[in-house]
């Protein structure tokens, strides 16, 4: 039984194309980057090779894990504000400990603090009520201080990346970067998770009607907590892949990622108060904005209109979007 | 008097370099064996921050101040009241122009023609260069910038192919340069305002042509000068530790000995890996036991007092 | 009629994507009459109701007020019209004062507390917040709002839904004597008692279209039925199998004892068993909510013990009264849905709701019990991919098929039928009855009296926090609910054999 | 008395706090004084203005993420207009620069309006266009400021018939403050366009059906945001003498204050004093870290644990206020 079996008579082209996009939102989001990419090649004939496409997706992925720490909080009605901080203090303490430990173990230890900021905004959010925004924000700022005065003890031992991780972060196996080794499973974890699992079910719950999840017998708090551990542990390892592409363990390395990673879940369709979205969106939403960056570094405009219009173009996709899928 | 307590402030936190210079500041003052407290004040704002740091520091009744000015005239207030509170004030790293307070200062300008001047001369006086700037709007790019452009008027064949701002962060840089290279119009040299290391990464992973780098004495890329093979590169010295050397002339001025000038800078050296001279220079100054971020000139030659032990412990008096 | 018509709408439709709510409606309205606008759950009342007070726009359509075409592109622009609605849901602003709010729409104050004094609210301060006031409170006070704007035309949808019966009656006799000053209203209610009692006219809507217009007289409420559905329904009496509960072996499904939670919940004792249907029937804000409440799981008694299947036990959330198989379907469907998830989603809900069915879904198993739900409680599934665009009515079918699906052995039903045309409202009868001949028991509070007769084994009356009487339900026709309702005793005459089950 | 507490109790606790903290800090420094009360109330008015213009938008149901931004682009457009300007010339760049603070708020409401793309994403993209514009005004901190606009901040003002001991204590900066924020807030608070945009906060739906025009009132409470931003970014200009284009570390420091200072982030709840009263209270909890000489990275440490912790309290107490 579909909508369509009521209609009397065969509805206008538009609104049938609407109809269409909103039950494959997926489709204008590929055109747009496909958009995106003919405009790159058409201002620069040749840009778009092998060698550039490697390049855009290795930037993308983790851009689109971080914002896979969006989506699932988002779909809540939260926010994860820590991811970036997470992904540093990840990145930051697999390079110190690769001095003394095997890869391993250091990246056993790397994903410790993001298992308890993980923890603290699950309990912070879940139990106390806390606002994400404010949570998050606050768990990052004591992560970021943590992570300073940690970081002398890096000056005396000093830093290394172990070469796993520089294969996984730059490496090119016939033309595909390695990154998506990592990358494939974890995007393959977060869609099937978000469709075809009770924890799913729940978190698009929560995020709806957070009243009625709770009359149907689910425990937010616990709900709430597993998301912001499973969001800390996916920032966690994108920090491991983002050291071993960026190779320098400074105390802001993710940083510039956190604002795009919001607005790559926006993009690609999530609805920010929750109960509306998905993953696969996300994913296209990063390419998109990393396929947009270079366009506009390509321009060679002023950084001031480069700004400019990036905040521009971010808000008209975004508004265009929200026309052609909403269908109503 | 032998227990000065003294008030640092500083406006970026994350980066190596500042890291390396707050950590001079405490083992200064930790050699100096004449201070009983620093205060410091280290977080990212802007100048009204530092505003507001420097008059809690005055609060705090300390002896003197070393500010690490987020801008030459915007933190002045708050430097004259300090100096009519008779506290003394030293500017490390960028000057300032309030006339009450001393300047011991890396030349910025200067840091930018030498390296800039290498790379034209060694890319045969023509050509094209990328020209990857710091934090754009942030006084030492705008500093860098007059000296790119001061080198750039003695080569007129030289042209600029791409300029863009990294934010002085790793992973723009990165990105950026992999972006361009990708495009595939040729350059021949890349200027960096000290990201440099992630550049050199770049050019190898991508397989491009290893054009000639500079940039600064990062403990990361002086490793580089000396290990990537067939890399030409110059480094140039702006060391983090001009803040211990801040320290010292405080304390040198709280003693009674002022100095003969209020500003005091500290030229910038050139190490390249072309010339004998200039590896055996590299060679010597190279430091794998440092973080790559770190400037590898960990101490001033008759400014700074202290051991490496004691700069890398980074521990101030009292810790 | 030679008469002008004072309001004048049609063929007007609405689309909402695909969904056509109203394809061709047309209403007329004269002046000083109170006009029923009747259909079943999904033929578009809420939506014309919210179209002709500027609450959204239609695709098609003309209206004309007193012969003439006024905007109507707002609510404020319907206002100057002299269209002034009470919509379903509150409109109240919730965290502003009533003063504040009564500022906000211009509305005069003393005009005001009169209104809301005759509507039978004494006691009101306009100093209070109007998220701190109970839901009936805040219905009368939308109405008084309205009222005192002195509107041409009042549209009131739903309006006594949420209300007990003595507010209820209330409203109609205010409503009654405003016609009588030339203004005309548009009344909206699935209760046939109450448009008997007040209206002179019914426009009937189907399906989005108006299928008829017919003046109320006695005996037409057949008639009007039969358009609403465009076929004969046969009416049923007393559905309830007249059965000893005692009969049932075993102990008591369910067992209170000395409950008290909250504020309003005093002292309430009483037993449910097993394939019972036991009303709930109370004046508005008894305990009843809380009653409901605590024994879902949802707030703690404070005092008290309740006891399942002869086993004490206390629920700290309402996983734990699920985990015994009690499920609470809530009176307001806004607080039981997901709006924006599917019908299926929204059913299959309580299925993932334990940590240990966190992992992959049964997507077979769920398909199956999804659809045998959907099917025997017949939702319209239309619009299904999105909960909010069902008509409320199925949207209350939704909220009863997720317990059907999950197989609950006790069902507390809050006011399930509020809101809800007949033919729904029997199919809502029909299942209970069916889900206690398997053995089932159901709680059953309902603010329509007659519901007790037509689906309760007996009924509990609630007064002040307190079991005051439980009738068994031959006797418990309306006057008799009523009576004892208001905390009267029985009649000597209907004083029958002390029924079982009731307090001690 | 118990509705004030209900209602002004968080704002009355702060309150408390407050004047606590100011003692502890003359315990740590016993010379702590007037002059040193000026620098903390000049330190805490960038902060204000950013919380204040956040304020109004999240009362409105919104949320501004571009304030930081809007206040980097207002201080560099005064400082570049004042540049080896007349300090006559200074009483039009103010107005000027208002009426552009007012204008640029307008318009990310009316984007937010228009696009029917949420807030939060809109303020997000013009975030990244106020910056952008902010350095093609100036691409490095520079300009100027008139002497009489720095002085306005500078100081105390003498009240007639009050002894100097009291009014050492009134420095001019909160003079300034109080002055800037009470003209644009209390006629608002007291119409009937206030009351709209609390509506709209509250409930948008249940607004638009009492007749408030929700999309103007939105447009307007984005307008005053604005409004007070570039009331932030003239304080940036008269107290520093110049236009940084970078954005400062007032966004995330404006949302903190404004959940500290009890005002629902979601619309509809709070009030101005809570949120400004909150700000005194983190740059006084900054001092008295300063003041302590407490290692500047558990600094931040410190001031991530009290934001949670207090705002875990609020939320304990308003549970506890819910379960009788
Ligand atoms: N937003 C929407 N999107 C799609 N369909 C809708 C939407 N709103 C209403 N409809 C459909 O329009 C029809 C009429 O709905 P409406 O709510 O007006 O009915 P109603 O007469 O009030 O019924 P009820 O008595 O059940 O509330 C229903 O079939 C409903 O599913
Ligand atoms: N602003 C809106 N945008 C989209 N859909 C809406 C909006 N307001 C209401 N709807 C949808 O329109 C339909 C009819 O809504 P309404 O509240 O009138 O009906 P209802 O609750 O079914 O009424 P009742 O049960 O009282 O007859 C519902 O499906 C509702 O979700
Ligand atoms: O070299 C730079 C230094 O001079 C600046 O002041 O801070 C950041 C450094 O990277
Ligand atoms: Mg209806
Ligand atoms: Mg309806």
């Amino acid at each position: 039984m579909t909508d369509t079996a009521t209609l009397d008579r065969p509805a206008p082209l538009g609104r049938r194309i609407r109809r269409f996009m909103s039950d494959q939102p997926l489709v204008p989001l590929i055109v747009l980057l496909v958009i995106l990419v003919g405009v790159l090649e058409f201002l620069r004939p040749g840009i778009v090779n092998e060698r550039w496409i490697a390049n855009t997706v290795k930037f993308a992925i983790p851009l689109a894990m971080l914002a896979a720490c969006q989506t699932m909080t988002m779909l809540t009605g939260g926010i994860d504000l820590s991811v970036s901080t997470v992904a540093t203090m990840a990145a930051f303490f697999m390079a110190a400990q690769s001095v003394a430990l095997d890869p391993v173990s250091a990246g056993a230890i790397a994903l410790l603090p993001a298992l308890l900021i993980g923890i603290a905004n699950g309990i912070g959010v879940g139990v106390f009520r806390v606002h994400p925004l404010i949570m998050t924000l606050g768990t990052s700022l004591v992560g970021i201080g943590c992570l300073q005065v940690y970081q002398r003890t890096v000056i005396a031992s000093g830093a290394r990346v172990p070469d796993g991780l520089t294969w996984l972060g730059t490496g090119l196996t016939g033309g595909v970067p390695n990154a998506l080794l990592l990358f494939i499973p974890v995007a393959a974890f977060v869609i099937l998770m978000l469709r075809f699992t009770g924890f799913g079910r729940l978190l698009y719950a929560v995020g709806d009607n957070e009243r009625a999840a709770r009359l149907s017998g689910v425990q937010y708090w616990r709900v709430i907590l597993a998301l912001y551990v499973l969001s800390a542990l996916i920032a966690g390892i994108t920090g491991l892949l983002y050291l071993g592409l960026i190779r320098t363990p400074s105390l802001s390395l993710a940083d510039p990622l956190m604002l795009p990673s919001v607005a790559a879940a926006v993009i690609g369709g999530t609805s920010i108060f929750g109960g509306r979205g998905g993953y696969a969106g996300t994913i296209v939403g990063a390419l998109i904005l990393t396929v947009l960056t270079t366009l506009l570094r390509l321009l060679q405009l002023p950084e001031g209109a480069r700004l400019i219009l990036f905040g521009a173009i971010v808000l008209l996709v975004t508004a265009a979007y929200l026309r052609l899928v909403d269908d109503r | 008097k032998d227990s000065y307590t003294i008030g640092v402030s500083n406006t970026v936190q994350g980066n190596g370099w500042r890291e390396e210079m707050v950590c001079a500041m405490k083992a200064e003052a930790l050699a100096s064996g004449k201070v009983s407290k620093l205060n410091i004040a280290h977080r990212n704002t802007d100048a009204a921050g530092q505003l507001e740091d420097i008059r809690n520091l005055i609060s705090a009744g300390v002896d003197a101040i070393v500010v690490n000015p987020a801008d030459p005239s915007g933190v002045n207030a708050a430097l004259a009241e300090a100096a009519k509170a008779g506290i003394v004030v030293v500017a490390v790293d960028q000057g300032v122009t309030e006339p009450s307070a001393y300047v011991i200062s890396n030349n910025q300008e200067e840091y930018a023609y030498l390296g800039a001047k290498w790379l034209f001369e060694t890319i045969g006086g023509k050509g094209e260069v990328v020209y990857m700037r710091g934090a754009a709007g942030a006084s030492a790019d705008s500093d860098r910038d007059k000296g790119f452009k001061r080198a750039l008027a003695e080569f007129p064949d030289v042209k600029v192919a791409h300029e863009v701002f990294t934010g002085w962060q790793q992973d723009q840089g990165k990105q950026q340069i992999l972006d361009f290279i990708a495009t595939g119009i040729p350059f021949d040299g890349i200027w960096t305002s000290g990201i440099d290391n992630v550049i050199v990464d770049a050019l190898v992973e991508s397989q491009a042509t290893l054009v000639p780098v500079v940039g600064a004495d990062n403990a990361g890329f002086v490793g580089q000068l000396n290990k990537v093979e067939g890399l030409k590169g110059a480094a140039v010295t702006n060391p983090g530790s001009i803040g211990g050397a801040g320290v010292a002339l405080a304390l040198q001025i709280l003693e009674g000995q002022k100095p003969a000038s209020q500003t005091v800078l500290v030229d910038p050296e050139l190490w390249e890996n072309v010339t004998p001279e200039g590896k055996a220079k590299l060679a010597a100054a190279a430091d794998p036991s440092l973080s790559a971020e770190w400037p590898v000139s960990i101490s001033i030659p008759n400014w700074t007092h202290y051991t490496k032990e004691q700069i890398v412990a980074c521990k101030g008096p009292g810790e | 009629m030679t008469t002008q018509p004072l309001l004048d709408a049609s063929g007007v439709a609405k689309n909402y994507g695909a969904v056509a709510a109203l394809r061709d409606a047309s209403l007329r309205v004269r002046p000083g009459e109170v006009h029923a606008l009747m259909g079943a759950n999904g033929a578009g009342k809420s939506t014309l109701v919210k179209i002709l007070t500027g609450a959204i726009r239609p695709s098609a359509g003309r209206i004309l007020i007193r012969g003439e075409a006024r905007p109507l592109g707002s609510p404020a622009a319907a206002r100057r019209a002299g269209l002034v609605p009470v919509y379903q849901e509150p409109s109240l602003i919730p965290d502003l004062d009533i003063a504040d709010n009564l500022r906000l729409t211009g509305t005069p104050v003393a005009p005001f507390r009169d209104w809301v004094r005759a509507l039978g609210v004494p006691d009101l301060d306009l100093r209070d917040l109007a998220r701190d006031l109970p839901l009936a409170v805040l219905r009368v006070l939308d109405l008084a709002r309205a009222l005192s704007l002195e509107p041409d035309v009042m549209l009131l949808d739903e309006m006594t839904a949420a209300l007990p019966a003595n507010l209820a009656e209330r409203v109609i006799e205010v409503v009654r004597g405003e016609v009588k000053t030339g203004r005309s209203v548009i009344f909206i209610s699935h209760r046939f008692v109450e448009i008997a009692a007040l209206c002179d006219r019914a426009t009937v809507l189907r399906d989005g279209e108006t299928v008829g217009v017919v003046d109320i007289v006695p005996g037409i409420e057949e008639r009007i039925v039969e358009m609403m559905l465009g076929a004969r329904v046969e009416k049923t009496r007393v559905a309830a199998a007249a059965r000893d509960a005692q009969a049932s072996s075993g102990p008591p499904r369910l067992s209170v004892r000395g409950l008290a939670a909250g504020s309003k919940l005093e002292d309430v004792s009483f037993e449910l068993a097993n394939g019972e249907v036991a009303g709930v029937v109370a004046l508005e804000g008894q305990g009843q909510d809380e009653l409901f409440a605590a024994l879902a799981g949802s707030i703690r008694p404070s005092r008290g013990t309740i006891a399942v299947d002869g086993e004490p036990v206390v629920f700290g959330h309402p996983a734990d009264a699920i985990a015994q198989g009690i499920a609470y379907v809530p009176g307001d469907r806004t607080e039981a849905l997901l709006m924006q998830r599917s019908v299926r989603e929204n059913i299959a809900l309580p299925f993932s709701a334990r940590l240990r069915s966190w992992g992959p879904l049964a997507v077979g198993r769920e398909r199956g019990l999804v659809s045998a739900a959907i099917e025997r409680l017949q939702i319209d599934t239309r619009a299904q991919r999105e909960v909010q665009r069902l008509s409320g009515g199925n949207q209350q079918k939704v909220t009863i098929a997720r317990w059907i699906a999950a197989d609950a052995r006790t069902i507390l039903c809050f006011d399930p039928t509020r809101g809800i045309d007949v033919r729904t409202k029997r199919e809502i009868y029909r299942l209970l009855r069916e889900l206690a001949a398997q053995g089932k028991s159901v709680l059953y509070y309902t603010s329509e009296l007659e519901e007790v007769q037509r689906v309760c084994d007996r009924a509990i009356v609630v007064f002040g926090g307190r079991v005051v009487d439980v009738l068994p339900v031959e006797i418990a026709d309306e006057a008799a609910l009523t009576r004892a309702a208001y905390g009267l005793p029985r009649e000597a005459a209907s004083l029958p054999a002390s029924p079982s089950g009731a307090t001690p | 008395m118990s509705r004030f507490l209900r209602r002004q109790g968080w704002v009355a606790g702060l309150f408390v706090l407050f004047l606590a903290l100011l003692v502890v800090t003359r315990l740590i420094q016993p010379g702590y004084g007037a002059a040193d009360f000026g620098s903390l109330a000049r330190a805490v008015l960038p902060y204000a203005f950013a919380v204040a213009a956040q304020t109004v938008v999240v009362l409105a149901g919104g949320i501004d993420l571009s304030v930081a931004a809007m206040m980097a682009l207002t201080s560099v457009t005064a400082a570049a207009l004042m540049a080896g300007a007349s300090e006559e010339f200074a009483l039009a760049v103010v107005p000027f620069v208002l009426a552009l603070g007012f204008a640029l708020g307008a318009m990310n409401g009316a984007l937010i309006v228009v696009s029917r793309v949420p807030d939060i994403v809109v303020t997000l993209a013009t975030l990244f266009m106020l910056q952008g514009a902010a350095l093609l005004v100036l691409d490095a901190p520079g300009g100027g400021a008139a002497e009489w606009l720095k002085a306005l901040i500078v100081g105390t003002v003498p009240i007639p018939g009050l002894p100097g001991a009291v009014t050492d204590w009134i420095p001019k900066a909160l003079v300034v403050l109080v002055i800037c924020l009470a003209v644009v807030w209390i006629p608002l608070r007291r119409s009937r366009l206030g009351l709209s945009l609390y509506a709209i906060g509250s409930s948008d739906l249940a607004a638009f059906r009492s007749g408030v025009p929700v999309a103007r009132t939105k447009i307007l409470a984005y307008a005053l945001g604005g409004l007070f931003a570039a009331m932030g970014g003239l304080t940036l200009t008269m107290s520093t003498g110049i236009g940084a284009p970078i954005p400062g570390p007032y966004l995330l420091a404006s949302v903190a204050a404004v959940v500290l200072g009890g005002v629902a982030l979601g619309g509809g709840r709070g009030g101005l004093l809570g949120p400004i009263i909150a700000v005194f209270v983190l740059r006084l909890v900054r001092t008295d870290l300063t003041l302590l000489a407490v290692d500047p990275n558990v600094t931040t440490i410190i001031e991530g644990v009290i934001m949670v912790v207090v705002v875990m309290l609020g939320a304990l107490v308003a549970m506890r206020g819910r379960t009788p």
